[in-house]
């Protein structure tokens, strides 16, 4: 046999240079600058979360009847709202809220969703069928409507916030994965595993479920900035958030009736949602072109 | 000649065609594959050639049920495996194997080579993992890869070492049947020989059977001992390598090796060009498949199906021509 | 065609009672009842449970559903608990509303959004394509209440350049037929009720099409860029066509689909997802009524409210499918 | 040029006047119904007033009854017996007349379950005039006589509320259970048309039994549901009146040339309602302890505004009857402490505090009140945990007695003490929220009521009031008079304590 | 014989984000009038950039013709503003490409895409172009071509959307038609198909051909000069006969000896060891030295010139050179 061996070998050189997926990966965000500057965006955030006590001396919340809405000045950076609160303070604390919001809640759709998505995709027929109609049925409600429906039943707070906005966002990450393991299961390298009479749970969790990772994880990145922007409106109508905490959709909704008399209660936390989102957004598309840069 | 390691009769597999459920009571299918027969000996290649959508991959993939087929047998060392458990078919896929067209697609991206390569052994075998390390690098040096390779991902490889990676894979489990569907289409035309070359050589190391799976004529020419020709799901004619170039029977295996273009142009043969393209399989011609296309049609041609016919030296055509 | 249509429609009946069966379920488990809400600040436990039996809530639920269902199917969407009114003749100008707002909104996204996307597929990397898409990741990034709270303080209150709130001016009422006053207007010759009813729309319009805007920019671009790089664009350059007949004729057609589906999708959220731009802009369209609804705890408002509008939707859905079919000869429906 | 500068100003003048002969009132939320007996609500309240008429009426700026459609009316002893005269020449808009068959037909549709017109609940005849009204009958075309179970103080005052007002029996007869589509009565303006939360227009009533009213030609209530969004209509002249205005507007407001601020009387309290029944706030000095920590004034500056006073006592000044000698709490976080020490909590207590969602004309800001009201609190150790809940599930919620604090408060029906003290304090009444129970108030409130002696019942209620305020079963926080913006034009328009009025004396000046 | 392409020094390079890649590197050549030549070389040579560096249809934002000039009869395309160019496309320089089942739109029916090209450079109108299309699609031996104009593509096969294809490139009579691999995808029946019909408008008109393939066998049907390309360079050409008779390059002897033959049986094949090396690692001297049997330690320094060994035959290798100089 050993004899054997000598004659077939044929040492070939490789190719490209050893590289992991994910450093492969890396290397190739790194080059976007796009998705840099997100990434700092959202990194910058989390820190300003992280650290808020650190970074303020005003508190986020009290009521100080001598302090109320005080233009921006050096003292209050941001200004204050109708309550006396220094609206700095309030957006950094809210940065811990809204991004707790986000992450959670996408982490929560994820789970379910994919738990779902896969095993439609995967076992098709009735199953496909029942849980798709699932999928679709909650799709054909305007996914806002809904969620007010889910934390009216919930009762209002932040907490239900997320589990509504985790609801709402199933289907998304369900139908995206169901796709991708329909199409994953036509793979010829899945025919080929079945070739070697894998089993179908080895197929389903180590081949396919990785093969179908990157879009979910590009996907969740893009939900967090939608997870944010939903736990807004939901505070913005009073159904997130409840009195005192400084989540920044409430915070608007609160300082709505100073549009012309104090502006800045609206402009900072709303530049903060938005810059926050921008963020996601910035980094999800950069992730999506270099994880998957078929899907551009 | 050895005895016969697999033998398919009467294959058939038809795909049902999605239809419209509630309008369309009547059910359609692709016939895919119609009724084939066919034995493959030890150490022999057989080849199997047919332009796209003939049936080729079908055949080939169905031999490891990795299609079920619609009816006929598929006998592997003396049992009919289209009829047996899963179970049973592990020691199939120990023993029967498949080399896939496409170097890029039949690899998980996500895996290294040395996890691919390991996994027919983690499945079907015993083996320690130290075991099954040093497997891996036997195989890696067999198809001419080093161990150092196994570390790595498909994609920082080049199509024809993939393919070698994927030949390893095949080789794991040391079976004795490999089925190469289109294993050296995709690559370029110096790697390709080195693949032809490698597949030779790890016949005659290893005592492998290969059914080969190819369009390319010259290519299944080259490396098969008897080859089969077919047409739209059926085998329309069968012989070894020199009967069949030298003296082709069947009017669509002339016309085959006449289209086909060579370097050579001092010894061509006069070019026959077929009129029009493949009929669809769902709704296939009647009588002789090809007499829609064929220079030499006679009138019953149309109506009655012709059956193989043995013309001598493991010849065999299907042509209402010779009777 | 037809027969796929009817499939189509068929299906929906599972989706439709699955979605009658949430609805219900989920509005019934809102805790707090509507008797309270009606009788407001001088309710007294007597009275709630007066009018509770009144309304009929105090049937079990399953006849409650049954009942909901039996009249759903007669074509009868009940009466509003809080009004009394039958609820077809109330939720109609509301959802006119809300659709001549999705109309204008869509259309502002659409054309502008579409051009954009044509135009930073083409010119990629540009200086108009990176302006493009950073205003484009800019609005999908925005919360849309918050950006029609920066209009109404910029256009309305600073520059006093279009009216904030409502449909028109309320000095000059419109009358309406249709209930889009646009087209109102036009049937009626009011050229300056055409006018006033087209200011009143553009903010409201501005910022509900924002978002679509960008999406449907961001993803006009993409999947013209992926369409550019076809080959049949290739033949159609090697025909020696010119760029602009490239683009709107060869690349656009075949770049739409992803697009069309979006426009579908973009329906959906509008029309129930309006309810924060309504809120805002003092629109008095379907998404502030169901929501207003919820409040007062209307059962058969929210119900027949959601269904009509997912009904809307889906059907919606529906036509974009169908406009597939258009668009791209090789989807057959046989 | 002089002549033509003359037509000039005569075109520009008959386009003003047109203008001006329309009166355009911008609110909040539209009318749910225009069947006056099946009103429940304050905006249907609002047009119902312009359309139809009651047998007596408030004076405009006080709740003190005056005549009406009744121009006078007689008791009997024993109170049970009340006659009404009623005004002759009256028509409906219809042209029908009003005559005292018709007041019959209207009560009786609300009274009589048999009867052909009884359509609707009826909520606020049972909840005001059930077990009261016994019988109510024609004596001649003008006169009517009401026949009453027992005596009631309330009785005539309540005669006064639109849901009482008077419909055309012909108009009943005709649009039945539609009535509410086409409201007819005797008022100073007819229904014209109604978009659904958009709005409503009502004409003038050319044959308005009172001579030289109305004076506006038209009326539109236009519903804009953003309070902004409604100044900045005002402010561009879309509207010339509005109610609802965020207080953070009013010195804006002030301010502008073009624009007046006009106040509705506060007949309302917003006040804190405290479980009685719960530990810790079943002690007394808790409950004093918490009226001690509460910064009235400073809630009234951040979250009323100027439109509001700080409230000492459960019924508002403007209700007669009002015991101005009770001094109130003051804003004491050191006495609040060392209440609590005295009630055996030294380390202060945990709770929570209940806050609806849902805007309310005694709190037009709950929640921002409940969170400034927290951080006080914290100061005196009472941990306090805000929960929110929509008006839906709230109100039951206080009804059950399911909360240990919750945000609160009462706005009168009819103008009388008793609808406020004994509804909130009696220890029976279902709106009890406190769940408080004092048997001398209990003894002092059925006094009150079965009294039709004005002086009497100021005094019993006056002790009411000052029981009450010792045993705080509550915390009133305010009065709130709600700010009214109209342009400057705008006269005549004297908003009234009960939130609605007849519109039919405002007019514009050139 | 008068050249009608003239192509010298053409170097196409791509700026992509992982570096430049020199896929046409100095690519000099010439095509006479009425003439068939071919371009074959492997996967990533460099054929398919030269065909759209001669179209000017590269992919504007990264590939960018960085040296040299490309004539079509006498004008200098390179110099023309794009307007120009666009006469000359789809005109009097027509393409085809490998992908008939990519390459046609699926939008609209074939007649309009015929069409366009002809209303576009002959100035039809609607109907005279649709009898213009007809015809075509019936000198490409499309039957029904009455029925045919009216198909959107999916509807056809993959040969005859290859014949559409053809029937456009024709549309106008072009004076140059480049086919890039017009029958790669294509079964070996229907690339009968196909080369018979290249060949039938070989026989009628005058349109200089050039053939891009990988296929060897296809250049030697129908060309009558070949040029050899081997990362983004020529290494080699010469007439059809004398290369695949006696190859002067040891790439394109070794390509035309590890192709298994029809009419002779070899045991092993002769293989060319090694991968085409990838851009950025583009060895230093003759490209093709890592994997060439023949490797002197000169080959390794620096790099052949493409030298010119007689007979219209150039070759870019040392031993050539030698093998003239001795
Ligand atoms: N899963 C399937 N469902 C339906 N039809 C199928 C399926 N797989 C293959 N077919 C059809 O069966 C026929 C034979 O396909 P097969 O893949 O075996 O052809 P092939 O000879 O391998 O062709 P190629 O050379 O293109 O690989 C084709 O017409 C194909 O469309
Ligand atoms: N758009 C592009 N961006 C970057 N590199 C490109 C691009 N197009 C081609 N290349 C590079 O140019 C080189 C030559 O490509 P080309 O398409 O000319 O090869 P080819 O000879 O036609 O090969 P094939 O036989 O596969 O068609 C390749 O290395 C390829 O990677
Ligand atoms: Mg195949
Ligand atoms: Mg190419």
């Amino acid at each position: 046999m050993k004899n054997s061996l000598q004659i077939v070998a044929e040492p070939v050189k490789v190719v490209a240079p050893k590289k992991s997926l994910w450093i492969d990966a890396w290397k190739r965000l790194k080059k976007q600058r796009s998705a840099m500057i997100g990434l700092t965006i959202v990194l910058f955030f989390i820190l300003l979360g992280v650290f808020a006590q650190f970074l303020t001396s005003h508190p986020y919340d009290g009521f100080n009847t001598d302090k109320i809405l005080i233009s921006p000045n050096s003292e209050h950076w941001f200004g204050t709202d109708d309550q006396g609160r220094d609206i700095f303070s309030r957006i950094l604390y809210g940065a811990r809220i809204s991004l707790w919001i986000g992450f959670f809640s996408v982490i929560g759709s994820i789970i379910v969703g994919c738990y779902l998505g896969l095993i439609a995709g995967f076992y098709g027929k009735w199953v496909d069928t029942i849980i798709s109609r699932m999928f679709d049925i909650m799709l054909a409600f305007p996914s806002i409507l809904l969620a007010i429906a889910i934390v009216a039943v919930l009762g209002p707070s932040l907490f239900n916030a997320l589990i509504a906005i985790a609801i709402i966002n199933v289907p998304t990450y369900g139908r995206l994965i169901r796709s991708r393991v329909l199409s994953v299961k036509e793979e010829e390298y899945i025919m080929s595993s079945k070739s070697i009479g894998m089993s179908n749970s080895r197929i389903l969790f180590q081949h396919i479920l990785p093969n179908c990772m990157t879009p979910i994880i590009v996907q969740g990145t893009l939900g967090i900035a939608t997870a944010i922007l939903e736990a807004a409106a939901l505070g913005f109508l009073g159904l997130g958030a409840q009195p005192g905490e400084p989540e920044w959709g409430k915070m608007l909704s609160d300082s709505r009736q100073f549009l012309t008399v104090a502006p800045w209660t609206l402009l900072f936390p709303g530049f903060a949602i938005m810059l926050t989102v921008v963020g996601f957004n910035m980094f999800g598309d950069g992730l999506r072109d270099a994880l998957d840069p078929k899907t551009k | 000649m050895s005895k016969p390691l697999i033998e398919v009769k009467d294959l058939k597999i038809h795909f049902p065609m999605k239809n419209n459920i509630l309008f369309n009571k009547e059910k359609r299918f692709v016939k895919a594959v119609d009724g084939i027969s066919f034995v493959i000996h030890e150490n022999e290649t057989l080849g199997l050639v047919g332009e796209s959508g003939c049936g080729k991959s079908t055949t080939g993939k169905s031999l490891l049920r990795l299609i079920e087929p619609t009816a006929g047998e598929v006998i592997f060392e003396g049992k009919d495996i289209t009829k047996i458990s899963t179970r049973e078919m592990r020691d199939v896929y120990r023993n029967m194997q498949l080399i896939f067209q496409d170097p890029y697609a039949s690899l998980n991206p996500r895996k290294t080579v040395g996890k691919l390569i390991e996994e027919p052994l983690l499945i079907n075998s015993d083996l320690s993992p130290k075991d099954r390390l040093d497997r891996v690098y036997e195989l890696l040096d067999v198809v001419g890869l080093n161990a150092y390779h196994a570390n790595r991902y498909p994609h920082e490889f080049s199509g024809g070492q993939r393919q070698r990676v994927g030949i390893a894979r095949a080789l794991a489990l040391n079976p004795k049947l490999i089925i190469a569907d289109e294993a050296v289409s995709a690559l370029d035309v110096s790697i390709q020989s080195q693949i032809l070359n490698l597949l030779r050589k790890l016949q005659q190391s290893f005592g492998l059977t290969y059914l080969f799976i190819s369009h390319d004529l010259s290519v299944v020419k080259h490396i098969s001992d008897r080859i089969a020709v077919m047409y739209l799901g059926e085998i329309v004619e069968l012989g070894t390598k020199i009967g069949l170039y030298d003296k082709p029977l069947h009017p669509y295996t002339q016309a085959l090796l006449s289209a086909a273009p060579s370097i050579k142009s001092t010894n061509r043969r006069e070019r026959i060009v077929l009129e029009g393209d493949m009929p669809s399989p769902v709704s296939p011609p009647s009588g002789c498949k090809f007499h829609t296309r064929c220079f030499a049609k006679m009138p019953e041609c149309e109506l009655v199906r012709p059956q193989m016919r043995d013309m001598g030296d493991g010849h065999y055509v299907a042509c209402h021509l010779y009777k | 065609m037809k027969s796929y249509f009817a499939r189509r429609i068929l299906q929906l009946v599972p989706v439709l009672i699955g979605m009658s069966i949430v609805v219900f379920s989920i509005i019934h488990a809102i805790p707090g009842d509507p008797a309270t809400v009606i009788l407001g600040d001088h309710a007294t436990p007597e009275a709630v449970k007066e009018l509770r039996t009144e309304m009929g809530l105090d049937k079990p639920l399953i006849s409650q559903y049954f009942a909901y269902v039996k009249s759903i199917v007669t074509g009868d969407l009940g009466n509003s608990l809080r009004t009394k009114k039958p609820i077809q003749e109330e939720i109609t100008p509301y959802l006119a509303a809300t659709i001549e707002l999705m109309f204008a909104s869509m259309i502002i996204a659409t054309v502008i959004g579409v051009n954009a996307g044509i135009l930073a597929a083409w010119k990629r990397a540009s200086w108009f394509d990176n302006i493009a898409m950073f205003i484009a990741l800019v609005g999908v990034s925005m919360p849309v209440f918050w950006l029609g709270l920066m209009e109404q303080w910029i256009f309305s209150e600073k520059l006093s350049w279009l009216p904030s709130i409502g449909r028109f001016n309320a000095r000059e009422p419109i009358e309406a037929i249709t209930g889009l006053y646009m087209v109102d207007t036009i049937i009626q010759g009011n050229w300056a009720g055409l006018w006033d009813a087209f200011k009143h729309l553009i903010l409201p319009g501005l910022a509900l099409g924002t978002i679509p805007m960008a999406i449907i920019a961001r993803i006009t671009r993409s999947s013209m860029l992926e369409v550019l790089e076809s080959e049949y664009v290739r033949t159609a350059r090697a025909k020696g066509l010119s760029e602009i007949w490239v683009l709107y004729k060869h690349a656009l057609k075949n770049a739409f689909a992803p697009v069309l589906t979006v426009i579908g999708l973009q329906v959906g959220l509008l029309l129930g997802g309006a309810v924060l731009t309504e809120t805002i802009f003092g629109w008095p369209g379907i998404g502030r009524y169901i929501y207003d609804a919820i409040g007062y705890r209307d059962y058969p408002v929210i119900q027949s409210g959601i269904l009509i509008i997912s009904t809307i939707f889906v059907c919606v859905n529906l036509v974009v499918d169908l406009l597939y079919a258009r668009l791209d000869p090789r989807i057959n429906y046989k | 040029s002089d002549k033509e500068s003359d037509s000039g100003n005569k075109t520009v003048n008959t386009t003003e006047s047109s203008k001006n002969s329309t009166l355009i009132y911008g609110r909040g939320t539209d009318t749910v119904t225009l069947d006056a007996h099946n009103i429940v609500e304050a905006e249907s309240s609002r047009i119902s007033k312009n359309i139809y008429e009651t047998l007596i009426d408030y004076e405009k700026e006080s709740t003190e009854v005056t005549p009406k459609l009744a121009k006078e009316w007689t008791t009997s002893d024993d109170g049970l017996i009340w006659t009404f005269k009623l005004q002759e020449n009256v028509k409906f808009h219809d042209g029908t007349e009003f005559n005292a068959d018709a007041v019959v037909y209207n009560f009786e549709r609300m009274m009589d379950e048999n009867h052909p017109q009884h359509q609707g609940d009826f909520s606020i005849f049972s909840r005001t005039f059930k077990g009261v009204i016994e019988e109510v009958k024609a004596v001649d075309a003008h006169t009517v006589e009401f026949k009453l179970v027992k005596s009631d103080a309330t009785f005539l005052p309540n005669l006064g509320i639109t849901p009482f007002g008077i419909i055309s029996p012909d108009a009943l007869k005709t649009f039945n259970d539609k009535i509410q589509e086409h409201p007819v009565g005797t008022g100073p303006f007819v229904f014209d048309s109604w978009i659904q939360n958009d709005s409503l227009t009502l004409l003038k009533n050319e044959n308005y039994w009172i001579t030289d009213l109305p004076k506006m030609d038209k009326i539109i209530f236009k519903i804009i549901p953003d309070n902004s969004a409604r100044l900045t209509a005002l402010k561009n002249g879309e509207i010339d009146l509005m109610e609802g205005i965020n207080q953070s507007d009013l010195p804006a407001i002030e301010k502008d040339m073009n624009l007046q601020i006009l106040k509705r009387p506060a007949a309302n309290v917003g006040y804190i309602t405290i479980n009685t029944t719960r530990p810790p706030f079943d002690n007394v000095k808790v409950r004093q302890a918490l009226n001690h920590a509460v910064n009235k004034q400073g809630l009234i500056d951040a979250f009323f505004g100027p439109v509001a006073s700080p409230a000492k006592n459960m019924t508002p000044p403007a209700v007669w009857g009002y015991n101005d000698e009770v001094k109130d709490y003051e804003f004491d976080l050191e006495k609040a402490k060392q209440l609590l020490v005295e009630a055996g909590y030294p380390n202060g207590f945990e709770t929570e505090f209940y806050v609806m969602t849902t805007p309310r004309l005694y709190f037009p800001q709950p929640e921002k009140v409940a969170e400034a009201m927290k951080s006080d609190l914290e100061k005196i150790n009472v941990k306090v945990k805000i929960v929110t809940y929509e008006w839906a599930t709230y109100l039951p919620k206080l009804m059950e007695g399911d909360y240990s604090i919750a945000v609160i408060g009462r706005i009168s029906e009819n103008g009388d003490p008793d609808n406020f003290l004994n509804t909130m304090l009696y220890s029976k009444s279902s709106s009890n929220l406190s769940k408080f129970s004092n048997t001398r108030i209990d003894e002092l409130l059925i006094e009150a009521k079965n009294s039709i002696d004005r002086d009497v019942r100021t005094a019993l209620y006056k002790e009411v009031q000052e029981i009450a305020h010792n045993e705080a079963p509550t915390i009133p926080i305010a009065y709130v008079e709600s700010p009214m913006a109209a342009r400057n034009y705008v006269k005549g328009y004297i908003p009234h304590a009960i939130g609605y009025e007849s519109l039919a004396e405002i007019y514009f000046e050139e | 014989m008068k050249p009608i392409l003239t192509v010298d020094n053409l170097q196409t390079h791509f700026f992509t984000d992982s570096g430049i890649v020199r896929s046409v590197d100095g690519v000099s050549f010439q095509v006479n009038e009425g003439e068939t030549v071919g371009i074959v070389g492997e996967s990533g040579s460099g054929k398919s950039v030269t065909a759209l560096s001669i179209m000017r249809l590269l992919p504007s934002r990264v590939g960018k013709i960085v040296e040299g000039s490309v004539k079509f009869q006498d004008i200098e395309m390179s110099k023309l503003k794009e307007k120009e160019v666009r006469k000359i496309r789809g005109n009097d320089i027509a393409m085809i490409f490998q992908e008939p089942m990519t390459s046609l739109n699926p939008s609209y029916t074939i007649g309009n895409q015929i069409g366009e090209a002809v209303r576009l450079h002959l100035k039809l109108n609607r109907k005279q172009a649709e009898k213009r299309s007809v015809e075509l699609l019936q000198q490409v031996g499309i039957p029904r071509a009455q029925e045919i104009v009216h198909e959107y593509p999916h509807r056809l096969s993959g040969g005859m959307r290859q014949r559409v294809m053809i029937a456009m490139a024709l549309a106008c009579n072009p004076k140059l038609l480049i086919a890039d691999e017009p029958t790669t995808a294509l079964d070996v029946t229907i690339q009968a198909q196909i080369l018979d019909l290249i060949q039938q408008l070989k026989k009628t008109s005058n349109t200089s051909i050039i053939i891009i393939t990988h296929d060897l066998g296809v250049v030697s049907e129908i060309c009558e000069r070949v040029i050899v390309m081997y990362a983004g360079r020529i290494v080699e050409e010469g007439d059809v006969r004398s290369i695949f008779e006696s190859p002067s390059h040891p790439y394109t002897s070794g390509l035309i000896e590890s192709l298994p033959s029809l009419d002779e049986s070899v045991e092993w094949l002769e293989t060319i060891q090694g991968n085409v090396p990838i851009p950025s690692q583009m060895p230093t001297g003759c490209k093709f030295a890592p994997r060439c049997k023949f490797v002197m330690e000169r080959c390794k320094q620096e790099e052949p010139e493409l030298i010119d060994i007689g007979m219209g035959r150039k070759s870019r290798c040392f031993l050539e050179g030698k093998r003239k100089n001795v």
